[in-house]
């Protein structure tokens, strides 16, 4: 076709034959290929989006979420009462020796519990559960403490008290974790309330893997613990460095940074 | 070089009593290289028979070589035609005439067929051994094949033994009749159909006789590797030769330091080619790398062969390459014996190294692929055979020599050859 | 008069021999070093972008995790761009009516992606995983420099082959603890090779030999 | 440059018309005692070089060691470039593959060799010279042709503008002319 | 003194006759029969008018200017594939799987080969001392040239991306890459650049002293000045000659296996790979004489015609035509020994993949070509054997284009036989040029010829100053040179020196 115009025209042939000398010039190579990339545009697409969302209904495989316990934090009749709710002895994640003292049959042992209000709760959706889905183990609660740290304490503040960068920014206050209510909260809620969100809070569920929701509800448990332990749940042999004053610094060198913020929940309250 | 009595007519003559005296010591070389060789194959040698008979071997095509090398500088000459080949002429002629002895020499290589070549044994070739191996041998048991072998021996000497014949017969004849042109007409018409037969009969003269010994290697260059290696052994006994032979009547009367660049010149380029001939068979086979080729290296370039593969590298070539390079080695005959000698002693290396390490293939039968085997005896009983069958070849030589004219006294380009030199154009 | 030239052609021609020797030693040096500059790589030059968004100020100033919005960094070949909603986050209250975020709330309005300046765009025949670089201790500001101190984001290498073979030929002088990924402002310690290695075997990073080779990275 | 501010004049030049008496010539005025004299011939005369040419060339040797240096910088090159530079498994073969660097290194050899042939040739000559005094006898331009032409310069010792010309008169000279600086 | 005489003119020169004029080429005398090397009667001024006459001439001939129309014409069919490859891309060759190498890189070998003659006849037959070499070597170098240039364009056009061919020579880039010095692919970038720029120093270097020529006897002063600029100041002293034969003569002994080593390298493209029928260890010397024996043709092709037209019969005679078809029969019975080594050798080998290749070619689907490639290299130029063949120049010139046709074909089998049968047979194919590989092809022959007409417009195309040495009044009398050269040697007290650039040539 373009050669039947090559020869009609001579003009045309020139005209090609220059560009022809200017095409050899540019960047015709691989850097760009005729694909798409990620975050990519196409001009194809009403919204300019090379990444299409699935349709609608479409489960892809291995995303079948039929578990509720772990999706949904909701079970018909969650409540079950083969449950009394999570609590945790004080302190007891500080060490790894001590947490796995403390954990029976997978799970945190409760008969120890100070406060167990849970069944108190009177607020939150009665289909939320009162166990996690795994078993919680301490690799949980650090994973659990490292994602509350990139999403929640913006606003929850480190300890928990609300009392996050963002809010001091203007945001709205959040309920502290260590308010009765929240205290006697089942598991479920929390989980219930980083997916679809509460009140002024947006939800995470895109931001968050669901396993990484239980693992910071089991982190809000933990600062829940911890903001109301009593010397006496420390072990015996660290009580005495605490009342000397020559309490050990966590490895990984995250305990100086919880420290300051606990310091600063402290001034807060 | 050239004497001042110009006026005496020259003595084409062959000067006697110095190539008597060289006869006897060629005898008495000889009959110790039989006797080393023997005694290192059967005493010290490793695999008694199989070893003589590869020493053997390799003393034979390394003196094949030189006969045959005579034979195709000879047709060349003829058909270039330049000062520079009439002067060597005769000297060719007499290696040619050795082809005889040749011939019989032959016999023990085809008495020794079956501790020489794998695939004359009949009991691999149809032997099933689960390898696969006897399949590719029966699939070349066409060609492989001891009669065969046989008939293509008698077929090669035919064709040679009938070119040296005419070429020597119109040559002497040339002498008796030096005006009539007929003879040096034959002479290039038989030599450039010659040069044809000639290649094609020593390319599958070495695959029969050497390329076989690993009957699953093939390299197609083989041929012209012998061709140009062979050139390489002639030429350089021809100008050990002609400077022996210089110091007598008649070529102390002409012989000027051009005769000796122009053979330096072709000494160089046959160094360069067979060089050239071997890198490249080296890197085509080391590229490839497939199984059935690389271990013919692989067996070459480690462990004691490889250290005599870095010798031939540097005194087959590098060494002589350089030297040669130089105008002033070309033209003075002291320092152009001594390269020329290490060249035609390099080129016995270089046969041992194309026939020795099979010795050890051969004898691990049914494994073919083992090597990294090496024993200095062995090495030392090929150079004993090649000084051997040299006794004999030398002598026979030498008889050959003795009995023509040194230079070709009928040939229309004697003139210009004896003043080669003086006069400056060619 | 067979006389052609004038007697200054003589130095001339060796001149202009000389010169011209010079002038394409010095061009093809010049191309090399032009090659090279930020003009070409596009480094150092801040990328203007449909919203003013700063890194110094939610990195730096607030203290945002960078996963916080590029969530996928560390399970994906992308480190991911949030969306608008991630923005929204907070933006539903904090600067709410700012005229800067229009576009972010229009965005959120009409449900049209915010269409961000690519500012780290690799050839497409580069696969580069970001999932992979960080979990074997590759911090972010190896790549990205100090994000605390880029209000507008630009490329701090050139992103060219030699500078990513500059570490994959020697990523122990690059290998940090993996707590210190995303810290902005982690520098070397003085013995920086004699940790890294020992990194590099904590992490089994691979071999230089793995990591130069071709299809490392060209797939 | 002082002798020709003395004399005037570059040299004088005699012209022939045959390779023999040109050579006859040069070979006289160097048994005369000239030493600075140039003979230019419309090509090569081996005697006449071997006349006017003081010393052999070196030219052979700087064409040597190009070469060497050019067969050792090949094979440097590709040694440090596979091998060190960026070292990367091409098929299993070692980083330093000296079978494969044969033909770039032999390739090299002859570029860097043959560079020092042509520009040390025209280097040792002082070309480029497009301007020489001897291209202003009227002449000349036969020395591209048929003619032969002797020079003795100004600048020899025992140069003498009309002894010098008298004495290349009496060798057969065609003609002899001033040459002009 | 006055520089306002007026240049020498034809008219002047008649003034100053020659006073030997020879009566028979010295080199010429030959005992075989065969002519001399240039035809008695000339002297230094004929010699150098008739080879100047024929570029400086005013007039162009008008079949100088037909055939330049015609060739140019040519030449846009290459601008015009070229700037549709470049606009398109190289899906428009025919080259698809599984023959991904075709009419491009045949056409590469092709013209490489032609290319070899110029480096020959110029080096190694100077080194052999044949004079017969003078009147043609400036021509084939200029050939030479030409051809690898036509040859360049192709592995320059396939690689799709000609503006980044740089990337194949090793210069610190920002990839950190180097070239893949493993690959016969930069050996050849290696080889085909070494050898085009040490055969362009060569054929410069040959032309300086003429060029002089040129400059003193053109009239009009553009030329003089461009030609004058060119001579770089060539005034033939002594002393220049002196160093000007010892450079030659290194040169001529460094392209020699310069040019042995271009082919070699071609061949291993192909040779050090595994594909049956091309791996094969004869190649290299198979490629050589191959490449000599196509550049021969093209040099009888060229010189018959322009011998002819120029009459130029005194200086390229009939000693030249016969040595060049000598050549030809030498390097095609070589190249006839490959064929019959690659058939033999296939079947010796008793490889299943290599006998299939074999029959392939031989009764396979491009068996005609294969059959026509052994008609036209093997069998017609076996006529060459005849004296009576060799004189003919029309039997000549025709065997001479069966060569070059076949010199084609014989990459085409190599190439395309080898490929279009891949070890799988879900991967066998077929393989046809398109319209625009053979449109470059042509196109590239339009572009030699163009180049060759104006270098024979332009330029000396036969060595003046060495024709000049070939004449019998070059050599000093006898009894001059031999106290000349005696006395000097015994002043030095070394061997005899390098000697005149034809009599005593050395290494």
């Amino acid at each position: 076709m373009l050669i039947t115009n090559l020869q009609a025209r001579p003009v045309v042939l020139l005209l090609c034959l220059v560009a022809a000398g200017f095409g050899a010039g540019c960047r015709q190579d691989m850097q760009d290929q005729p694909r798409y990339e990620v975050y990519e545009t196409s001009p194809f697409f009403a919204d300019k989006r090379a990444s299409r969302n699935l349709p609608e209904g479409v489960v892809p495989r291995g995303y079948l979420r039929d578990d509720d316990h772990l999706y949904l934090g909701k079970i018909a009749g969650g409540a079950g009462g083969n449950n009394t709710g999570a609590a945790q002895q004080g302190g007891a994640v500080q060490t790894s020796q001590t947490a796995e003292q403390n954990i029976v049959g997978g799970r945190l042992d409760t008969n120890n519990a100070v406060a167990s209000p849970g069944s108190a709760s009177t607020q939150s959706d009665p289909n939320n559960v009162d166990t996690f889905p795994f078993p919680v183990t301490e690799e949980v609660i650090n994973r659990g403490q490292e994602r509350y740290q990139i999403f929640c304490s913006m606003c929850h503040g480190l300890t928990g008290y609300g009392d996050g960068m963002v809010v001091r920014r203007g945001y709205k206050r959040p309920t502290s974790y260590h308010d009765e209510r929240l205290r006697g909260e089942r598991v479920g809620h929390f989980y219930d309330v980083i997916t679809n969100g509460w009140g002024s809070m947006p939800n995470y569920a895109a931001q968050i893997t669901p396993r990484d929701r239980w693992a910071i509800t089991a982190y809000i448990r933990t600062l829940q613990l911890s903001q109301g332990a009593r010397l006496e749940d420390v072990p015996e042999a660290e009580r005495r460095q605490i009342e000397t004053g020559n309490a050990p610094v966590l490895p990984g060198g995250q305990g100086t940074h919880e420290n300051e913020s606990g310091a600063r929940g402290e001034g807060n309250r | 070089m050239r004497h001042e009595d110009s006026q005496t007519p020259i003595n084409f003559a062959p000067p006697f009593a110095a190539l008597s005296r060289v006869q006897s010591i060629a005898l008495i070389v000889g009959v110790i290289g039989i006797v080393a060789m023997l005694a290192l194959s059967f005493l010290g040698g490793v695999f008694g028979l199989k070893q003589f008979f590869h020493a053997y071997l390799t003393a034979y095509i390394f003196w094949v070589g030189v006969t045959l090398g005579c034979l195709g500088w000879l047709m060349l000459q003829f058909v270039a035609r330049g000062a520079w080949g009439v002067t060597i002429r005769r000297v060719l002629e007499a290696g040619t005439k050795t082809l005889p002895l040749m011939a019989i020499l032959f016999v023990p290589v085809i008495l020794g067929l079956h501790a020489l070549y794998h695939w004359a044994d009949h009991d691999v070739l149809f032997v099933a051994s689960g390898e696969g191996k006897p399949e590719l041998l029966q699939l070349k048991g066409l060609y492989l094949d001891a009669g065969w072998f046989v008939v293509r021996f008698v077929m090669f000497f035919v064709i040679w033994g009938g070119l040296a014949f005419f070429i020597n017969r119109w040559s002497a004849a040339q002498d008796r009749e030096p005006g009539n042109p007929y003879y040096g007409n034959m002479l290039r018409n038989i030599s450039g159909p010659g040069i044809v037969f000639f290649a094609l009969t020593v390319t599958f003269a070495s695959v029969d006789w050497v390329m076989s010994l690993d009957p699953e290697w093939y390299s197609t260059i083989f041929g012209i590797l012998f061709v140009g290696g062979w050139a390489l052994s002639a030429i350089a006994f021809t100008i050990i030769t002609m400077i022996l032979l210089s110091k007598y009547e008649p070529f102390n009367r002409f012989l000027t330091p051009m005769h000796f660049h122009d053979l330096g010149k072709l000494l160089l380029a046959l160094t360069m080619l067979w060089a050239y001939f071997s890198v490249s068979q080296l890197l085509i086979i080391w590229s490839g790398n497939l199984p059935e080729e690389i271990p013919w290296y692989l067996r070459r370039m480690r462990g004691g062969w490889g250290m005599v593969s870095i010798l031939i590298v540097l005194f087959h070539f590098a060494v002589p390459f350089l030297i040669l390079l130089s105008r002033r080695t070309k033209r003075d005959t002291r320092l152009l014996l001594i390269v020329t000698v290490l060249l035609f002693f390099m080129r016995m290396i270089d046969s041992s190294w194309l026939v020795m390490p099979q010795e050890f293939v051969n004898h691990a039968a049914g494994r073919p692929n083992t090597y990294v085997d090496f024993s200095f005896v062995s090495l030392l009983t090929a150079l004993a055979a090649i000084a051997g069958i040299g006794g004999a070849w030398v002598w026979f030589y030498i008889y050959n020599l003795k009995k023509m004219p040194l230079m070709p006294l009928g040939d229309p380009l004697l003139e210009r050859a004896l003043t080669h030199g003086s006069e400056e154009h060619h | 008069m067979p006389q052609i030239f004038h007697r200054s052609t003589n130095a001339l021609s060796k001149l202009s021999i000389v010169v011209g020797a010079l002038l394409a030693v010095g061009a093809i040096f010049t191309l090399l070093v032009l090659d090279r500059s930020n003009y070409n790589t596009g480094a150092f030059v801040d990328v203007q972008q449909p919203v003013q968004f700063s890194h110094k100020h939610h990195n730096g100033d607030i203290g945002i995790d960078c996963r916080y919005c590029h969530t996928a960094v560390e399970v994906s070949s992308s480190a991911g761009i949030p969306p608008t909603a991630t923005c929204m986050n907070c933006h539903t209250q904090i600067w709410a009516d700012s005229p800067y975020l229009e576009p972010v709330r229009e965005s959120w309005r009409t449900r049209q992606p915010i269409q961000w300046v690519r500012v780290h765009d690799l050839p497409d025949f580069v696969y580069f995983n970001h999932s992979v670089h960080v979990a074997k201790g590759v911090g972010c500001s190896t790549c990205h420099g100090n994000m605390i101190q880029q209000p507008l984001v630009h490329q701090v290498a050139s992103l060219k082959m030699e500078w990513c073979l500059e570490c994959h030929r020697q990523p122990e002088l690059f290998l940090r603890p993996k707590d210190q990924i995303y810290n902005a402002e982690w520098q070397p310690p003085s013995n920086q090779e004699e940790v890294g290695l020992r990194l590099k075997k904590q992490y089994n990073v691979m071999t230089a030999e793995v990591l130069t080779s071709c299809s490392t990275c060209h797939r | 440059m002082e002798d020709a501010l003395k004399t005037g004049i570059y040299g004088v030049v005699a012209e022939f018309d045959n390779a023999t008496d040109i050579t006859r010539a040069a070979r006289k005025a160097k048994d005369a005692g000239y030493t600075k004299l140039d003979a230019f011939s419309p090509f090569p005369i081996e005697e006449l070089s071997e006349t006017i040419v003081e010393r052999h060339t070196r030219l052979p040797w700087l064409v040597f060691a190009g070469g060497v240096i050019g067969c050792i910088g090949g094979y440097y090159l590709q040694y440090w470039t596979q091998g060190v530079a960026y070292p990367l498994n091409i098929g299993g073969r070692p980083y330093n593959s000296w079978v494969s660097f044969i033909p770039v290194t032999f390739e090299c050899t002859i570029l860097l060799a043959s560079l020092v042939a042509v520009f040390g040739m025209f280097l040792l000559n002082g070309l480029p010279k497009p301007y020489h005094p001897v291209f202003n006898v009227p002449r000349f331009d036969l020395a591209s042709r048929n003619r032969f032409f002797l020079l003795i310069e100004a600048a020899d010792s025992k140069f003498d503008r009309q002894g010098t010309a008298d004495f290349l008169r009496q060798q057969n000279a065609r003609e002899v002319v001033d040459v002009d600086y | 003194m006055s520089t306002e005489v007026t240049r020498g003119t034809d008219d002047r020169i008649d003034q100053y006759p020659d006073k030997h004029v020879t009566e028979g080429g010295r080199a010429g005398e030959e005992l075989d029969g065969y002519p001399p090397v240039i035809a008695p009667g000339h002297s230094f001024a004929s010699v150098t008018d008739k080879i100047a006459s024929l570029a400086l001439r005013k007039r162009t001939p008008i079949g100088w200017l037909f055939a330049f129309f015609i060739a140019g014409s040519i030449l846009q069919l290459l601008v015009l594939s070229i700037a549709y490859l470049l606009a398109v891309g190289v899906g428009v060759f025919g080259n698809n799987q599984p023959v991904g190498w075709a009419v491009p890189i045949i056409s590469f070998v092709w013209w490489i080969g032609i290319g070899h003659a110029g480096t020959l006849i110029s080096a190694i037959l100077l080194l052999f001392r044949q004079s017969w070499r003078t009147s043609i070597n400036r021509f084939a170098e200029a050939m030479t040239l030409f051809a690898v240039a036509c040859a360049g364009l192709y592995p320059l056009l396939h690689t799709g991306r000609p503006w980044l061919a740089y990337w194949m020579f090793p210069y610190p880039n920002t990839m950190g890459m180097w070239p893949q010095f493993r690959s016969p692919l930069i050996w050849d970038v290696f080889a085909v650049s070494t050898y085009a720029s040490v055969s362009a120093l060569f054929w410069f270097v040959g032309l300086v002293p003429d060029l002089a020529t040129f400059r003193d006897k053109s009239r009009h002063w553009i030329p003089r000045t461009l030609f004058g600029l060119g001579a770089l100041g060539w005034r033939g002293s002594a002393r220049h000659w002196h160093r000007y034969e010892t450079a030659y003569l290194l040169l001529a002994g460094l392209s020699t296996p310069l040019v042995l080593s271009v082919h070699t390298i071609v061949s291993f493209d192909f040779a050090v790979s595994i594909v049956p029928g091309w791996h094969a260890t004869i190649f290299p010397p198979y490629f050589v004489a191959g490449a000599v024996y196509a550049g021969f043709a093209m040099v009888l092709t060229l010189l018959i015609p322009i011998r002819v037209f120029y009459g130029l019969e005194d200086f390229i005679t009939m000693r030249h035509i016969h040595n060049c078809a000598k050549v030809m029969l030498a390097t095609g019975l070589i190249v006839f020994y490959g064929y019959i080594m690659e058939a033999f050798f296939a079947w010796y080998s008793a490889n299943i993949y290599e006998r299939a290749m074999m029959w392939n070619r031989m009764a396979g689907s491009y068996s005609f070509f294969y059959w026509s490639l052994i008609l036209c290299n093997g069998i017609v130029p076996q006529l060459l054997w005849s004296k009576r063949v060799r004189e003919n120049m029309f039997a000549l010139f025709t065997i001479a284009m069966f060569v070059n046709v076949g010199m084609w074909l014989e990459r085409f089998i190599i190439l395309i036989t080898s490929l279009y049968r891949d070890f799988l047979p879900s991967s066998w194919g077929m393989y046809m040029p398109t319209i625009w590989d053979l449109a470059m092809f042509v196109g590239t022959l339009g572009f030699f010829v163009v180049n060759i007409l104006l270098f024979i417009r332009l330029l000396p195309i036969i060595s003046i100053f060495e024709m000049r040495t070939l004449l019998p009044e070059a050599k000093v009398h006898p009894e001059e040179e031999h106290k000349v050269i005696e006395d000097k040697r015994q002043e030095r007290g070394d061997t005899p020196a390098s000697g005149g650039l034809l009599p005593a040539t050395g290494d």
